[in-house]
């Protein structure tokens, strides 16, 4: 991306404001008369922001890193490698999407990688009427259990940890019913599903030609962003997830926004699904293991706290790929030490180690952050 | 009033909590345009009415007659639709985000679907200047200090059109100008014809501003009148169901400095304080038996200087010396060890743990003292409580009531007692009466006074003058973190007072300046 | 780098035969280097005993070995497969999660010009071919070894002619091998020994713990059962101690069977507690290569190059014989 | 006089509420046991019931470690990867593996502390990231999920072990008076104590303070990182203990599926058993209860031969409303 563009969505994010800024009063002007701020106050006041600005791109800066030392290090980290990296992380990059903003509101959604597996079902049962009617079905499916979610947290007030882990059994056992205890199914070959699937984008132009589903994911996070900045739902996300009681003396429609969140989240999962479909070729019960804290990390590695009330789209797309890249480098790393010795063979346990220990050290740095704004003990 | 121009007519209104019964046949009617008090001790369910009549609980008796027609709303959300805007006790906004959405939430301003946030900023802005406030409204709000929270909280409401506005202890985190502001908005709004519901524990605010009162006693409405019909002692006697006679004369503080004798032991020396951005230069001193009162305007740093005194905040700079020996606080058990008490003046933030009884929140501080091998003498703790419960008057269903269904003024009591019941040397106070009624707040300063004969210090933050003038041996006055006065109780006046909060030096002749 | 290119040069110059991009026939290749190996999971004594085997056999003949874990995610697995068909080996050997979700990567192996060799578990023909798209499959047949369960569970009940009532315990639901082996054991159950009823069939994981957690509920609702058929050796053991717990006699009173041939299923074979074990070899190691071998000579392979499984039972001394190789 | 009516009416509340607290899940579990009395075999022997309480052992105590962490506000979803852990290690201690100690009795008494010494450090560090570093608990433990479990695959490359004759079977799955299973007790004694600790030390209000109003009590004098660090590493090493009576109860300890998502089922029974997710409230019983419930339901549906996915939908709908049930109850 073209750094304009950049620091475009940077500036369009809404930037996380670490909550120990709370502790901090400014000594409020009240006794003065009024009188516009000078130019140094406004900057002054800008400075949390402008240190947001950063923190993000710190994440940021982190991925450019790791990108640039593959790039020098590993032969094959070409094209085809990052294609097909993101092609696999758009799977994860959008359930985080549909999850920052359920975070946001200070809850979770443990059902997003189930709904995703039963979409994919859905999808495959669908495709002999052709590949839309199979990708509708998939979205409206995602979108019934996003409901059932919404439903169960909004109006019976029920923890979402607890309203989505339930979800997530009831959504396995329907996708296992659907296909009579089958793993999986496969798409109806002779439908355009895989046709339009294998559709790839600037064909001649780009070689290898970029896959559907990469401008798939930046149109989606571009959407969420402008979601979360320019439109009342967005806000509404943030006001409930700040003071859920507070929101609900404002006048504001909690129920209704928590119902749309999670629903928010099941569509997404839904197009997953999809995607899934396509990438297997089929349809599986029982895909999707462990995605939500896939999605969980990316969007914490992104800024957006789980407490909510603070968050940012951008820094979850910036996180997937981060992550992605890390899981990425392993495995090159590994075919390097075949090819030219002296590299690092980490066998998938290992793998396991360092993807935690980098999280644990981006996680650490983050609270470094903050630690620099907490001075008092409230 | 004529029935013509009446606006709301609540008649008859019950409700019952699990724990106790709020109102039993209460009622209240507002003309259009008037400015209605409605006033009764800790307890009275000035709240719940208001909360009833906003649709944030349901009612179990009584008809509500709104704007014309019988109504019931479902929530909040509807009573603002239906032109209700409210502002509830405690602060009630997004502590994260920025003063324009906390203004806006629920009515945003759009340009092509989308927000249109530069008219936000600047339409906020303009809210503010209408309260003689400006800040940079980009800014998340718990950047900035309570009073100044209490300002947005005031500006959220009156930009909603509305017909009638609600303010429920709108001037008790406020000072004397920000009051003035207050009530300069509030006339503007009855020359719109919009009606005002006012809560408060001040008389003098009450008889300032309003038209009509409403009396509440125990849940239900003992008198209700235009205002300039009744006078302050015979409102006192209603509100607290005593016969003229047993009130004093209210409005003054039932302080009286003269009973009790500070010692000429220090108990409490504090120099060249800083701290973060609010803290510059304070100093202070403490005798044995002295109440010090700490002045100063909003922001000017009092809290931080109790906090930091405490333990609570990190020093820049500066000493801090109990009994002549210099301390260093870490963290706030230190402070209690030093056997040093301080009641916080957020009641919300710092003050309650909601979810827990009366009992254990009374206790919390003290536990260490009523633990042998961890375990909890559960005995002595219920004598403590009973004890305080009995002797603050403490309006509850019982110990076991957890404390966040108490009201208000009456959970500030049980912060009160936290400290109280471990009877501290020193005995930090900010803003202990702030939303009390009068009868117990001069329960509360008669409290003080007679600790403080037993020989405690108190440093006693308040942003009522009388309390500080009529309370205090000594007054220290902040300006922007730094010391600026120490005045003596001899001569004490209120304007010197005001000159060295404001300007910065005491002009009277008795104070020394610093 | 040169590295890439050079294993880059070991893959191209090894097949001639084969142009990328194309998807004409079977890729050839004389000679092989670098070998990547894409197991589906590494969750149980069977997989380690599998992993094991066919690292210590792709050192024996020399080879490298890549390999990657999916940890029984097709979506995985399937990425696993792309990424190592961009690390470009001479050969890539697959044990597919399912039948059909991989077929699709296996074919982006052979438009890329790598020979694959799928293990233990098929892919759907359908979708890939053996002898076109893929080399060939080597592995057990599951269907068989359900039917020879039941052939020892029949046996051991007392012959076709003999009334009574069994449970099942299935593997995780819907793997191939709990459905191939459950339809196999099912199918010559119903043909051979119709008495024979299977009063309750319940997933147990392929786990000891669940095993033992869904025998011991079972017992007590189906208190005079008389056999138990278990998809995996481990739900036995989780079985027989759940019986026994229960107050019953596995071994006199009611009689096990299972799939696998682990060491503590086989020592309770000859404890008498467990009837017998159907054989399923994780140890495809020497088969893998000792056939990629016949492969890179030129000569043709069967589509299905199977590892024959025996039955273990005390009485005709063939589980004492076994043991020490048990895994 | 009016000291009497308080005393009374506070009581009346008291009840209320505590009754309150665990109405909801007892109705669930006591309807439930109904169900199967009607309608299964469930309970036909005293074995019935004792196995009931042996499979729920391993979730009940990680339950109990997990409703103070939900106590205070926090959550801790790396107990299951812990259980993993000190199941491995125990192992790789009693036979020798680790410090070459031959005889494996002594091997045994060496190998149990040293893994619960491990397990507790282990939830120290969760606890220590949350009040030191300041990491949302779920963050924190969710990358000791990751940590834990892969060390625990790597030590022994993954690798399963099995031990149908060792010491620690024998000990922790032998019965007491013929019918009563050792780890039954174990569990008892466990649950006994943290109910007393929560309903009699300052400790538990300490921890219910925290978890209510974080500042609040700090200004108060509690010791809330203190107590959140203490709070963490009790769960931790309850996990150790569940992961020690787990491989007792498997006679097998496999680094990579022992103790896998048991943190869900710890946490549902936390919360059907009506211990709100937001903190400030806890209740061990109705967590014992909780938990009881939904093992319940699992050999329920096995029972019934129901096949397992219209299982897993029937566990799903019934934990919601269980919850549901609590929710009324407090509201
Ligand atoms: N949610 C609740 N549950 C139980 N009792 C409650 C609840 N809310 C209020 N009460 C009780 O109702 C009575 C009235 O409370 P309310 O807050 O209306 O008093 P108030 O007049 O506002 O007092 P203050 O001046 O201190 O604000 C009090 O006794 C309080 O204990
Ligand atoms: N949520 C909050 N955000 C910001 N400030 C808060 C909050 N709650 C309480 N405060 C306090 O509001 C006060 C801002 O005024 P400050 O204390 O600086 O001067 P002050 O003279 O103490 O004012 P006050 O009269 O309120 O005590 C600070 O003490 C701050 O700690
Ligand atoms: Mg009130
Ligand atoms: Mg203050």
């Amino acid at each position: 991306m073209p750094a304009g563009m950049l620091a475009l969505l940077v500036n369009l994010e809404d930037v996380p404001i670490m909550p120990k800024v709370s502790s901090q009063p400014e000594t409020s002007d009240l006794a003065v008369p009024a009188t516009a701020p000078t130019r140094i106050e406004r900057f002054k006041a800008r400075l949390p922001q402008v240190q947001g600005i950063l923190r993000q791109q710190s994440t940021l800066i982190a991925l450019f890193v790791v990108v640039l030392f593959s790039f020098i290090r590993y032969d094959n980290f070409d094209t085809i490698t990052i294609y097909s990296m993101l092609n696999f992380n758009a799977q994860f990059g959008l359930i985080a999407l549909g999850m920052t903003f359920v975070i946001m509101t200070g809850g979770i959604d443990l059902s997003v990688g189930g709904i995703a597996a039963l979409a994919s079902v859905v999808a495959a049962l669908a495709s002999p009427h052709g590949f839309f009617y199979a990708l509708i079905a998939a979205i409206i499916a995602g979108t019934l259990v996003g409901i059932v979610n919404g439903f169960i947290v909004g109006w019976m007030r029920i923890p979402p940890f607890i309203a989505t882990l339930a979800t997530l059994y009831i959504v396995r056992g329907v996708a296992l019913k659907l296909i009579n205890n089958a793993a999986s199914i496969d798409l109806d070959q002779k439908s355009d599903f895989t046709t339009i699937a294998g559709t790839t984008l600037g064909n001649g132009i780009f070689n290898p030609p970029i896959p559907l589903t990469i401008p798939l994911l930046v149109i989606a996070f571009l959407i969420g962003i402008f979601v979360l900045r320019y439109t009342r739902f967005g806000r509404y996300v943030l006001a409930i997830g700040g003071n859920p009681e507070a929101a609900k003396l404002m006048g504001l429609p909690v129920k209704r926004t928590l119902f749309w969140v999670y629903t928010l989240s099941g569509a997404l999962s839904g197009l997953v699904g999809v995607l899934l479909a396509i990438n297997l070729n089929g349809g599986s019960a029982t895909e999707g293991n462990g995605w939500e804290l896939i999605a969980i990390a990316a969007t914490v590695v992104g800024g957006t706290l789980l407490t909510g009330g603070v968050g940012s789209v951008f820094g979850t797309l910036v996180g997937t790929i981060l992550l992605g890249t890390i899981v990425e480098i392993l495995q090159l790393e590994n075919n390097y030490t075949l090819d030219h010795g002296g590299g690092l063979y980490l066998n998938s346990f290992w793998q396991d180690v360092i993807r935690g220990v980098f999280l644990l050290i981006v996680v650490l740095l983050q609270s470094r952050f903050q630690q620099k704004r907490a001075r008092k003990v409230t | 009033m004529q029935e013509n121009d009446i606006l709301l007519q609540m008649e008859h209104i019950t409700k019952r909590f699990s724990g106790s019964v709020a109102l039993s046949d209460a009622s209240i009617h507002v003309a259009r345009g008037e400015v209605h008090a409605l006033i009764g001790e800790n307890g009275a369910g000035k709240s719940t009415l208001i909360k009833v009549l906003t649709g944030v609980y349901r009612y179990d008796e009584g008809t509500i007659f709104f704007d014309g027609q019988t109504r019931a709303f479902q929530s909040p959300q509807q009573a603002q639709r239906e032109g209700i805007s409210t502002i509830y006790q405690e602060i009630n906004l997004v502590p994260f985000r920025s003063v324009t959405e906390n203004i806006f939430l629920g009515r945003e301003i759009f340009r092509w679907g989308l927000l249109n946030w530069r008219k936000m900023h600047i339409e906020a802005r303009a809210l503010l200047e209408r309260l003689h406030i400006s800040l940079d409204v980009t800014k998340p709000l718990n950047t900035y200090n309570i009073a100044t929270q209490q300002m947005v909280a005031i500006a959220r409401a009156i930009s909603f059109k509305s017909k009638l506005v609600i303010m429920d202890e709108p001037t008790s985190s406020l000072n004397e100008d920000e009051v003035a502001t207050l009530f300069g908005v509030i006339r503007q709004l009855k020359e719109e014809g919009v009606a005002t519901i006012f809560v408060s524990h001040r008389l003098d605010e009450l008889y300032a501003i309003c038209d009509g009162i409403t009396i509440l006693r125990d849940g239900s409405t003992v008198d209700e009148r235009p205002i300039n019909t009744i006078t302050r002692l015979e409102l006192v006697a209603k509100m607290l169901g005593k016969d003229l006679g047993s009130v004093q004369k209210s409005g003054l503080t039932s302080f009286d400095a003269s009973r009790h004798r500070a010692s000429e032991e220090v108990l409490l020396d504090v120099t060249g304080l800083r701290a973060g951005r609010k803290l510059q230069n304070a100093s202070l001193s403490v005798h044995v038996g002295e109440i010090v009162g700490l002045a100063g305007l909003l922001g000017s740093g009092r809290s931080e200087v109790a906090r930091a005194i405490f333990g609570a905040d990190s020093l820049d700079a500066g000493t801090v010396a109990v009994n002549g020996k210099e301390v260093h606080f870490r963290r706030p058990e230190d402070g209690i060890l030093a056997s040093i008490g301080f009641c916080s003046e957020d009641r919300k933030i710092d003050g309650i743990i909601p979810d827990l009884s009366v009992r254990e929140n009374l206790t919390l501080a003290a536990l260490p003292t009523l633990t042998r091998y961890g375990i909890v003498d559960r005995k002595q703790q219920e004598e403590i409580v009973d004890h305080f419960i009995q002797r603050l008057g403490i309006k509850t269903a019982g110990p076991e009531q957890k404390i966040r269904e108490l009201s208000g003024g009456n959970q500030q009591k049980v912060l009160l007692a936290r400290w109280l019941c471990l009877n501290p040397r020193l005995l930090l106070l900010d803003e202990p009466t702030r939303g009390i009624d009068v009868g117990a707040k001069s329960e509360i300063q008669k409290l003080v006074e007679e600790l403080a004969e037993g020989g405690m210090g108190v440093l006693l933050i308040s942003s009522e003058l009388e309390e500080i003038i009529e309370g205090s041996d000594q007054v220290v006055v902040l300006r922007d973190g730094i010391t600026v006065a120490k005045l003596p109780r001899e001569g004490l006046t209120q304007d010197a007072i005001l000159t060295a909060m404001a300007h910065g030096e005491a002009h009277s002749d008795a104070g020394e300046n610093v | 780098g040169g590295g890439g290119s050079s294993s880059n040069n070991t893959g191209s110059s090894s097949n001639p035969s084969c142009t990328p991009g194309s998807n004409t026939k079977l890729v050839k290749i004389s000679k092989a280097h670098k070998i990547a190996w894409s197991q589906n999971a590494l969750d149980g004594a069977w997989r380690f005993a599998e992993e094991a085997s066919i690292e210590q056999q792709a050192q024996q003949h020399g080879y490298q070995l890549l390999k990657a874990n999916a940890n029984n995610s097709d979506v995985q697995q399937v990425q696993d497969i792309e990424t190592l068909i961009n690390d470009r080996p001479d050969v890539l050997l697959v044990d597919p999660h399912t039948e059909d979700a991989e077929a699709k990567a296996i074919l982006d192996a052979r438009k890329a010009c790598i020979p694959v060799i799928v293990v233990d578990r098929d892919v759907n023909e359908s979708l890939a071919t053996p002898g076109r798209d893929f080399a060939t499959f080597i592995g057990s047949d599951f269907n068989k070894q359900g039917q020879l369960a039941a052939d020892a569970l029949i046996e051991s009940l007392g012959g076709p002619s003999t009334k009574a009532t069994i449970v099942e315990l299935s593997g995780t639901t819907g793997s191939s091998p709990a459905i191939l082996r459950g339809g196999g054991f099912d199918g010559e159950l119903a043909s051979k020994a119709p008495g024979i009823k299977i009063v309750a069939e319940q997933t147990a994981n392929f786990a000891r713990a669940t095993g033992q957690q869904v025998m011991s509920t079972l017992i007590q609702q189906y208190p005079n059962i008389k056999g138990v058929f278990a998809h995996n050796d481990e739900m036995a053991i989780g079985a027989i101690t759940a019986l026994k717990a229960s107050g019953k006699h596995p071994g006199s009173d009611i009689k096990v069977v299972s799939i696998d041939g682990t060491k503590d299923a086989v020592n309770l074979v000859l404890s008498g507690e467990e009837y017998a074990v159907v054989q399923s070899n994780p140890r495809l190691g020497p088969l893998v290569f000792q056939t990629l071998d016949q492969y890179l000579k030129g000569q043709d392979l069967p589509a299905w190059v199977v590892q024959q499984d025996k039955v273990f039972k005390k009485a005709d001394g063939s589980a004492a014989a076994y043991l020490p190789d048990a895994f | 006089m009016i000291r009497l009516e308080q005393r009374l009416t506070a009581f009346k509340t008291r009840n209320l509420r505590n009754i309150g607290q665990d109405y909801g899940a007892l109705i669930a579990l006591v309807v439930l046991i109904l169900f199967n009395l009607i309608f299964t075999r469930q309970f036909n022997s005293v074995i019935a019931i004792t196995d009931l309480l042996v499979h729920v052992t391993p979730t009940l105590i990680l339950g109990v470690g997990m409703t103070l962490v939900i106590a205070t506000g926090g959550i801790d979803i790396s107990v299951g990867s812990i259980m993993g852990l000190t199941g491995i290690l125990t192992y790789l201690i009693f036979s020798g593996k680790l410090f070459g100690i031959q005889n494996i009795v002594l091997g045994t008494a060496v190998a149990i502390p040293i893994a619960l010494a491990v397990a507790a450090l282990i939830g120290a560090f969760n606890g220590l990231l949350v009040t030191r570093f300041k990491v949302q608990p779920i963050v924190a433990t969710l990358i000791a999920l990751i940590i834990v479990r892969g060390v625990a695959e790597v030590t022994v490359n993954g690798f399963q072990f099995a031990f149908l004759s060792a010491p620690i079977v024998s000990w922790l799955s032998g019965n007491v008076l013929g019918f009563l299973p050792k780890q039954v007790i174990l569990m008892s004694v466990i649950v006994a104590i943290f109910a007393w600790l929560m309903h009699a030390t300052s400790f538990s209000r300490y921890l219910l303070a925290a978890g209510g109003n974080q500042s609040a009590a700090r200004l108060a004098g509690v010791p809330v990182n203190r107590i959140l660090i203490i709070v963490y590493t009790l769960s931790g090493l309850l996990a150790g203990v569940a992961g020690l009576a787990f491989i007792a109860f498997d006679s097998a300890a496999n680094p990579v599926s022992d103790g896998l998502g048991r943190e869900l089922d710890a946490i549902a029974a936390v919360a059907v058993g009506g211990t709100p997710l937001t903190g400030g409230r806890a209740t061990i019983m109705g967590t014992v209860v909780g938990a009881i419930f939904i093992q319940l339901i699992r050999q329920t549906v096995v029972a019934l031969n129901v096949p397992d996915n219209i299982a897993s939908v029937i566990i799903g709908v019934l934990i919601v409303l269980a919850v549901f049930l609590q929710r009324q109850r407090q509201a």
